[in-house]
């Protein structure tokens, strides 16, 4: 129809996570953190004559749906480049996708290897990895005395997978492990308890996502558990200490390895904070601030692309090259440069333990460990 | 030798012998009743005979082979076909297509040439629809092959269910009140078909009716149950002067009273 | 009364030469639309909609023949090829319409209600993606950490020696299932085939130890796909290039050839299902469906017809798993949930039980609204709500709608609504089964007397 | 004086026209019997009466009342019972559950006794099938459970259906005889059945349907005569 | 009051008492029996080297030791599928089929118990509650929620089912399954835009949470600590009720006669006076008053809920009615605890016996298998009664 000059530079900019269901608290943060990327970050772009738009898509942290959308997101000539996924489970098979039609994605949040060690040009994530992840976790464990553990997973690729990884260097360090069960329970975990109460491990490992892994450890320690917990990003949630509460500071207390500490201890997300909360009128949930590099970054490529494409739109091929391209990108999270499989070269880790019961005080989790390590040569 | 024998035939419902040690036998080319008092094991006794029921004890021969242990299904493709006390069609399939659910035993139509749609299949179908269409004429069913079974009056529906019986080509008919709710008009109208199945057809037919002008009529033998037991056999004439038939089943009214020449 | 109306407009134009000519516009319009805006939504459904004008309208056999050819086979892969989503949603519309049609069988004929059906589309699924992967070299590795660059155990173009493969092997699995449980009565079928969805998707779920079988939650990827040979792209782009305005890359070519290969199997399940369904064996299922005394009486061996009935259900959804697989390349026990086996329910409840057509319809509507009508909803309140435009007469800013209203979000809401409704109003379906009417000769001899 | 009657009574099942606007007057004390061929509409009349289906048209009134809309229960408290075409017997209640069913808007325990000692005097049969499910007893056990039902309410009207089918004609005596009395004792009936000639020899006045209309009415004694009804009902040439 | 006294038939209230003691002992015994049976045998395999191993005990003591909490805690979730079974049963015995709308009806009574908390905590009423008070509040949750759903249930009925009677089978089935999503998707839409929450919490008051300790048993260097919580005492004890209560108004009631004659024959019932639309109705609100207080109980026992939480309690609850024999309340009774019991002790035990193989996250597809097997050898379920259909 009426194509005119200025719709011919009109380019959009997709995001993908859940926007509905269980795990939306997190994934709408993310979207949000993207879109308040876009209102800061484009005016370079908006200067270079480009329209830039924010085309969201709610994945509801099912793969099926991912990839469905992803389809529908490549099928778009004007979309250049994708943030997205909160799940590794998600983010796996749609980027098969992405990959097939050179579509540039960075991931502010997936976690397990194989997202990137598929090789794939066009993948790239900000975070740490899940086979460093878990082995963080372990070292942990051990130096917190842990000499038994007992370790449980949700069934979802990402939450077995770190889990498989934690064990695995658990068994390395010498620490016995009791139990090694994935569970899809939600609600009565009494019979998984029978075991580990029966073994008392001194610490009792989840890999997976909090609303299962808080109700676990509630009823646990209800039935007199006093070891330690210890979980992973997915219990990165103020939801966690609403559901478990009090339970969570008893005994041995509880702990979770991160890849995104508290947007607090990044330098430069103070202004981030402040914006978001008066964008939105609450406090980011973690992989906000995550969110918002990744679309910093996926914009920084798009103007270095189109730049050397002399102003034209550029090529998604030419955009997923630019990514891989930038160096030392400042953002809000850390420094980020990309390696020849698209993992960051260098990625923080965390272990932060819960200190309240109170959930709006979630954020002031104390980090009782940071690492900054390189991702595996694979 | 006997189209159809029982030894001893039991069938027991909790403590209730519904069938107690039958000994039956029917002759081939014949019309045969049973009757009896309700409750007396009648329809019981058809559904042994017919595989609905598995029998407690006892033999049950067919065509000189036992038919114990046999599936429904098996007994059917021997040659049992059978109508039901309470009219049992394929409500949602047409007149027609019930008939030809009846012949389903005879038809051949391998899966290949069902899906070839060969020349044999062709003619086979063809050749069933047209016996079919024969079928619902001799019963009396006439243009009306493509409505639903359950739109049927109620009498058109016993004669469908005869019709659907008969296509299996049986060698034994057992029809389960098929006047039942009929008036007299209806039941004379049915009453002759049933003899010209046999005289025409050849099929051998066991009875159950509580109409005496049915049974008296055309049954050329007659078995009497009571209590799960055979208690009387023989002609209609023998059956009407049995003194412990009479008590037991046709009342004394029937006997002496007014209706005696209507009624039988 | 709106009904009615429609319909004597409908018949207006039922006859003569208007089908041709409304057919030939409908499809003309739609291909005109979807070509000059090949990102509208509305375009897409004009398209796809000539389909059921094709199926109304009373015309010649043969010009419906050449017209189905026509559009099926260029129209759809060149338009699909120009917007590769379209290709996709088509493509997905194939494969539920297979798998509708599959539960047809089991549902709408025999009468069985199988609440498990997507099992069998599972079996499929991983049957290839077993083989058709590198799965066999990670057995002894516990998920996720399997060395990388593993060899594949088949070469891709074993693909087509497993669609018959799981047709057999997903046969097998419906008559295993089946032998148990066809005893049972009704509701209680129903449970049980319900658990054994369950338990299939637990077990694909829980197969990565003692041995790693399924790769469990992570999924098995990548899945081969046969080879596409360079000729057939370079052939396609030679003859439909300038339709396409771009070169069809070899991504695009797979999206085409898996659609025309859920296309053939659609055409043979039709063809296979009606020629069951009027023989001996579909009169069988009907029968049982209506009393299952009665036909055991007739003759008719009732586990036997149930079995057949499942093992045929079971072996289309299981070519349409391998299908799914390899086009896919990637399986994970999340694609095969309770809710997936409700979906394909729907549809066929939705298109009228028992009903080809109404299959098909079911499954086009539903995948249509799940994946086109919802999905572009949402997209346009989103960049309404990322634009300054305000609801006119209340003085509403779109920016300020709730998230939580996006009707992407909304698909049970929306399901539920329907089957409801339909229940209520049409629980025929949309497109009713129709009983067949025979032309029987002898009795109209008859009746004229 | 009338306590049952229907005007030009319309009723249909979905398309199927199945009376055609009959009218029909029961009086007191009266036993009234209705004839006809299968599918006349014999059936249709009494399950239109007893508010099963709700006629399309015309006015049916018991006791002065209109009940053409009202719903069946409610038709039972204000008298009238029916013993329905196919005995609708609740077959995983016992004979014993099945009775008391009957009586369900009784709450005089001694008169639901009563009655139920009546009934086994009746049928001595159903005594010593107490404790079976209604479901498994033979056909014609199941038709004296349903009449032993009917009963059990002791209404005003009584409408039977078919109460001889399927039994022994020892029994179908036997009914008749109760019907008789019962009648004697107050109870106004209408009676539907097969077998005419023993219905309008116990019957006061008669109608005869055809095809959803009525085509003759008359008195039981002039029906008897009546040449059609001797030779399509009463099965004499 | 006396006559009130001597009208109550005493032998109704006891009777389903002794089946849940019977049905609660059998399934205990001939569990325990089976998995002690197994770990004996297993003791010297490589299974108990295993074990021995890690936990420093034999198979056998491991297995004995843990016994008694398994069996406790297989009770507990036995009774809240039972609870919801009962409403699947109610209707399923009225009109038989699967109202399966009733575990989003036990979802909302779920709601509506926990929002009245939530609200009743954020104005601090519930923290400053004595003991005593915060089981009146927590009565009153239960009953509102009660309210609620009895009250979803009744609407259901009236528009999506009642325009269906006499709809072949599927039909009212499948409006059931819509109904079920509609409904889910209803919650959300309420909860997210009300509170902009997925998940709802049940706030922590009172001593429920509190343990109930029996002592201890030693179990190789650690002890097992043998106790049951507040909150399942609770739940277990309005299981009971809920299930004597009904047992009560279906065999000893008039309602409870004419809920049986409509179930059989509707137009039969209407004949002897019976008011089938209301006999229907007030199957539905006792299904739903029912599946209400299941649904708080359950948000007390497991804290979590989400608008789909009513999915997968109702799938087990629905597969006990069927194990039991659907249609029959003390069928409802036996499945609910035999389904909890073996999927208890599957869960707790499959990892343990099979070295790691297959663990509790097959406890699921255990029960299930199960229920198949009963249903191949007992196709009308444990307790189903098989009335022969005449032919
Ligand atoms: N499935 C069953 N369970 C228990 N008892 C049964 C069952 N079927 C039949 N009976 C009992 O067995 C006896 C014989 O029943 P049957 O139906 O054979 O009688 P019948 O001779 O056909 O009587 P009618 O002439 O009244 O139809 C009856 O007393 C009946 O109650
Ligand atoms: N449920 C129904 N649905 C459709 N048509 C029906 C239904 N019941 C009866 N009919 C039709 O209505 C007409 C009258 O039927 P009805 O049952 O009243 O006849 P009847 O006089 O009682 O016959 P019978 O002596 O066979 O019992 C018949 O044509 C019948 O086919
Ligand atoms: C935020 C996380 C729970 C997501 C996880 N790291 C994943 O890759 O799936
Ligand atoms: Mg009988
Ligand atoms: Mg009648």
């Amino acid at each position: 129809g009426l194509a005119s000059a200025a719709d011919s530079k009109a380019i959009k900019v997709a995001t993908q996570s859940p926007l509905s269901g269980d795990q939306s608290v997190v994934g709408v943060d993310m979207k949000r953190g993207a879109e308040l990327a876009l209102e800061q970050l484009g005016k370079p772009l908006a200067d270079m004559g480009f329209k830039v738009e924010l085309a969201p898509f709610d994945d509801q942290a099912n793969p099926d749906t991912g990839v469905a959308n992803a389809k529908r997101i490549v099928s778009d000539p004007a979309i250049l480049a994708i943030m997205g996924h909160y799940n590794s489970g998600v983010q796996i098979p749609s980027s098969e996708v992405y990959h097939t039609s050179g579509l540039a994605n960075v991931s502010p949040a997936n976690t397990n290897p194989k997202v990137t060690t598929r090789g794939y040009m066009e993948i790239n994530r900000i975070v740490g990895r899940d086979d460093v992840q878990g082995v963080v976790g372990a070292d942990f464990a051990l130096g917190l005395g842990a000499k038994t553990v007992f370790v449980l997973h949700d069934k979802t690729a990402y939450g077995q997978g770190i889990a498989e990884f934690f064990k695995k260097r658990a068994d390395e360090i010498g620490m016995k492990v009791l139990g090694f069960e994935g569970t899809e329970e939600k609600a009565n975990f009494d019979a998984l308890l029978s075991p580990i109460l029966a073994g008392n491990p001194d610490l009792v490992y989840f890999g997976g996502m909090y609303s299962q892994a808080a109700v676990l450890f509630k009823q646990a320690r209800e039935r007199g558990y006093a070891g330690t917990f210890l979980s992973d990003d997915g219990f990165d949630s103020s939801d966690a200490s609403k559901i478990a509460g009090q339970t969570l500071i008893d005994g041995g207390g509880s702990y979770y390895s991160t890849v995104s500490g508290p947007a607090s201890v990044y330098a430069g997300t103070a202004k981030f904070i402040a914006d978001f909360k008066a964008k939105y009128n609450s406090d980011p949930q973690p992989f906000a601030a995550q969110g918002y590099d990744s679309m910093a970054i996926i914009l920084k490529a798009i103007e270095n692309a189109a730049k050397a494409a002399d102003g034209a739109v550029p090529t998604r091929a030419a955009v997923a090259q630019a990514v891989r391209e930038l160096k030392n990108f400042p953002g809000i999270t850390g420094t980020f440069t990309f390696n020849q499989i698209g993992d960051p070269t260098v990625a923080k880790y965390f272990v932060l333990k819960v200190n309240s019961a109170d959930p709006a005080k979630w954020s002031k989790n104390s980090i009782v460990k940071t690492l900054d390590i390189a991702p595996p040569q694979q | 030798m006997a189209l159809l024998e029982t030894i001893n035939v039991m069938k027991v419902f909790g403590g209730l012998t519904a069938i107690n040690k039958v000994n039956f036998q029917l002759e081939p080319g014949r019309i045969v009743s049973i009757i009896g008092p309700n409750g007396a094991g009648k329809t019981t006794f058809f559904n042994t005979l017919t595989g609905i029921y598995s029998p407690d004890g006892g033999e049950i021969n067919f065509n000189g082979r036992s038919l114990v242990g046999l599936r429904p299904d098996q007994i059917a493709a021997r040659g049992i076909s059978r109508t039901f006390q309470n009219i049992r069609l394929f409500g949602e399939m047409s007149v027609v297509e019930n008939i030809l659910v009846g012949m389903h035993v005879h038809l051949r139509q391998s899966p290949l040439a069902t899906l070839l749609h060969l020349r044999k299949f062709k003619a086979e179908e063809a050749e069933a629809e047209n016996k079919a269409v024969k079928l619902m004429q001799y019963v009396g069913l006439r243009g009306v092959g493509n409505e639903l079974a359950k739109n049927l009056p109620y009498g058109a529906q016993r004669r469908l269910e005869i019709a659907r019986a008969l296509a299996a080509d049986p060698l034994l008919l057992l029809l389960d009140e098929p006047a039942a709710g009929m008036n007299p008009q209806e039941t004379e109208d049915v009453t002759r078909l049933f003899r010209s199945i046999r005289d025409d057809r050849g099929i051998t037919i066991l009875l159950i009716e509580h109409d005496m002008r049915v049974v008296m009529n055309i049954s050329e033998h007659i078995c009497v149950m009571d209590y799960g037991e055979k208690i009387a056999e023989g002609t209609p004439a023998e059956i009407r002067s049995n003194p412990r038939v009479i008590e037991a089943y046709l009342g004394r009214g029937a006997v002496a009273g007014q209706h005696e020449e209507k009624l039988i | 009364m709106i009904t009615t109306g429609f319909r004597q407009l409908f018949d207006r134009f039922n006859h003569g030469l208007w089908p041709c000519a409304i057919i030939i516009g409908h499809t003309l319009l739609g291909t005109f639309l979807v070509y000059s805006t090949p990102r509208s939504s509305l375009a897409f459904l004009a398209l796809v909609s000539s389909f059921f004008s094709l199926y109304y309208f009373k015309a010649d056999t043969r010009f419906k023949i050449v017209a189905g050819v026509l559009l099926a086979l260029v129209v759809i892969p060149v338009v699909g090829v120009r917007n590769i989503f379209y290709l996709e949603v088509i493509f997905q519309i194939c494969v539920f319409a297979a798998l509708a049609l599959g539960l047809n069988i089991v549902v709408g004929f025999a009468g069985l209600l199988d609440l498990g059906y997507v099992a069998f589309y599972a079996v499929g699924a991983y049957l290839w993606a077993f083989f058709g992967s590198q799965q066999f070299y990670v057995l002894h590795f516990a998920p996720g950490t399997q060395p990388s660059n593993l060899p594949f155990l088949l070469p891709g173009d074993a693909f087509y020696l497993f669609m018959f493969l799981a047709i057999i092997v997903a046969a097998i699995t419906g008559v295993f299932l089946g032998l148990p449980v066809l005893r049972l009565r009704g509701d209680y079928l129903a449970i049980v085939t319900l658990g054994f969805g369950e338990v299939i998707r637990v077990l694909a779920n829980n197969l990565d130890k003692p041995l790693n079988f399924t790769n469990g939650p992570q999924g098995i990827t990548p899945i081969q796909r046969p080879t596409m040979p360079e000729p057939l792209v370079d052939s396609f782009n030679n003859v439909f290039g300038s339709l396409i305005g771009h070169q069809a890359s070899i991504a695009d070519m797979y999206n085409v050839m898996f659609y025309f290969l859920a296309l053939a199997m659609i055409i043979v399940i039709i063809f296979v299902t009606r020629r069951i369904d009027d023989s001996k064996i579909g009169r069988a299922w009907t029968a049982v469906r209506e009393d299952e005394t009665a036909a055991i009486a007739m003759g008719i061996p009732l586990v036997r017809m149930k079995l057949a009935a499942f093992a045929m259900g079971a072996s289309f959804a299981g070519v349409m798993g391998v299908l799914l697989a390899a086009s896919r390349t990637f399986i994970s026990p999340e694609s095969f949930s309770f809710m997936q086996s409700i979906g394909v329910l729907t549809m066929v409840i939705l298109g009228g039980s028992g009903s080809i057509p109404g299959a098909i319809l079911g499954a086009a509507t539903v995948t249509l609204l799940n994946l086109q009508i919802l999905q572009g909803f949402s997209l346009y309140l989103s960049e309404l709500r990322q634009s300054d435009a305000v609801i006119p007469l209340i003085n509403f800013a779109w920016r300020d709608l709730s998230t939580q209203l996006d009707p992407a979000k909304y698909q049970r809401l929306l399901f539920g609504l329907i089957l409801i409704l339909m229940m209520i109003f049409r629980p025929g379906g949309l497109i009713p089964a129709k009983r067949r009417k025979r032309r029987l000769a002898g009795e109209e001899a008859v009746t004229e007397q | 004086m009338s306590v049952l009657s229907l005007a030009n009574v319309h009723s249909h099942y979905g398309h199927i026209h199945a009376l055609k606007g009959i009218s029909v007057e029961v009086n007191e004390g009266e036993i009234v019997s209705l004839i006809g061929s299968n599918g006349a509409g014999k059936s249709t009349t009494l399950r239109t009466i007893s508010g099963m289906m709700h006629p399309s048209a015309g006015a049916i009134t018991l006791y002065g009342k209109d009940i053409s809309k009202m719903e069946p229960h409610a038709i039972v408290l204000a008298g009238l019972g029916h013993v329905p075409e196919g005995r609708g017997i609740f077959p995983k209640l016992t004979v014993k559950e099945n009775l008391e069913m009957g009586a369900f808007t009784v709450t005089d325990h001694r008169l639901i006794q009563e009655r139920m000692e009546y009934g086994f005097s009746l049928f001595p049969r159903l005594k010593e099938r107490l404790s079976q499910y209604g479901g498994t007893l033979s056909g014609g056990e199941q038709q004296m459970l349903a009449i032993a039902r009917g009963l059990m309410l002791d209404p005003g009207i009584l409408m039977l259906d078919e109460p001889s089918m399927g039994l022994a004609p020892v029994l179908v005596e036997l009914i008749f005889d109760i019907i008789k009395t019962l009648n004697d004792k107050g109870t106004t009936i209408l009676l539907v059945e097969q077998n005419a000639l023993m219905a309008l020899s116990i019957a006061h006045r008669g109608y005869v349907l055809q095809t959803g209309e009525i085509v003759v009415s008359d008195t039981a004694e002039n029906l008897k005569k009546n040449p059609l009804v001797q030779k399509a009902y009463l099965g004499m040439d | 009051m006396n006559r009130f006294l001597q009208s109550i038939n005493a032998r109704e209230l006891i009777r389903p008492l002794g089946q849940m003691v019977v049905f609660s002992l059998g399934s205990a015994i001939v569990l325990s029996s089976i998995v002690l049976t197994l770990a004996l045998g297993l003791d010297q395999t490589a299974v108990g080297l295993a074990l021995q191993d890690k936990y420093n005990v034999s198979l056998y003591t491991y297995t004995l030791v843990n016994l008694p909490q398994v069996v406790i805690d297989g009770l507990t979730i036995g009774f809240v599928y039972a609870a919801i079974a009962l409403g699947y049963t109610m209707v399923y015995g009225v009109l038989e089929f699967i109202n399966f709308a009733h575990s989003e009806i036990f979802a909302v009574g779920a709601f509506v118990g926990v929002e009245i908390l939530i609200a009743l905590d954020h104005s601090g009423l519930l923290r400053s509650a004595s003991l005593g008070m915060s089981y009146v509040l927590l009565t009153f949750a239960i009953i509102s929620g009660m309210v609620a759903a009895g009250a979803l249930a009744v609407t259901v009925e009236r528009v999506a089912y009642r325009p269906l009677r006499g709809a072949s089978r599927l039909v009212p089935l499948i409006s059931a399954i819509g109904v079920s999503f509609l409904l889910q998707d209803l919650i959300r839409l309420v909860e997210g835009l009300t509170t902009g929450d997925f998940n709802r919490i049940f706030p922590s008051f009172g001593n429920f949470d509190q343990r109930l300790n029996f002592g201890k048993l030693a179990l190789g260097e650690t002890t097992i600590n043998l106790g049951i919580s507040i909150k399942s005492i609770i739940v277990i004890v309005a299981a009971m009720l809920m299930l004597m209560g009904l047992n009560y108004l279906v065999n000893a009631t008039r309602i409870g006669k004419a809920i049986r004659a409509v179930a059989q024959d509707r137009p039969t019932a209407s004949l002897m006076g019976i008011n089938v639309n209301r006999i229907i109705s007030i199957t539905f609100l006792v299904g739903g008053l029912l599946g209400g207080a299941a649904g708080v109980l359950y948000a007390l026992k497991f804290t979590r809920i989400d608008p789909f939480v009513g999915f997968f309690p109702g799938l087990k609850a629905f597969a006990a009615a069927v194990l039991g024999g659907i249609g029959n309340l003390t069928g409802a009774l036996l499945g609910g605890i035999v389904l909890g019991m073996l999927e208890t002790f599957a869960g707790s035990y499959m990892g343990v016996f099979t070295m790691g193989a297959a663990g509790s996250e097959y406890k699921d597809i255990f029960a299930f298998s199960i229920l198949i097997l009963v249903l191949i050898f007992r196709p009308q379920g444990l307790m189903g009664e098989n009335v022969g259909q005449k032919a």
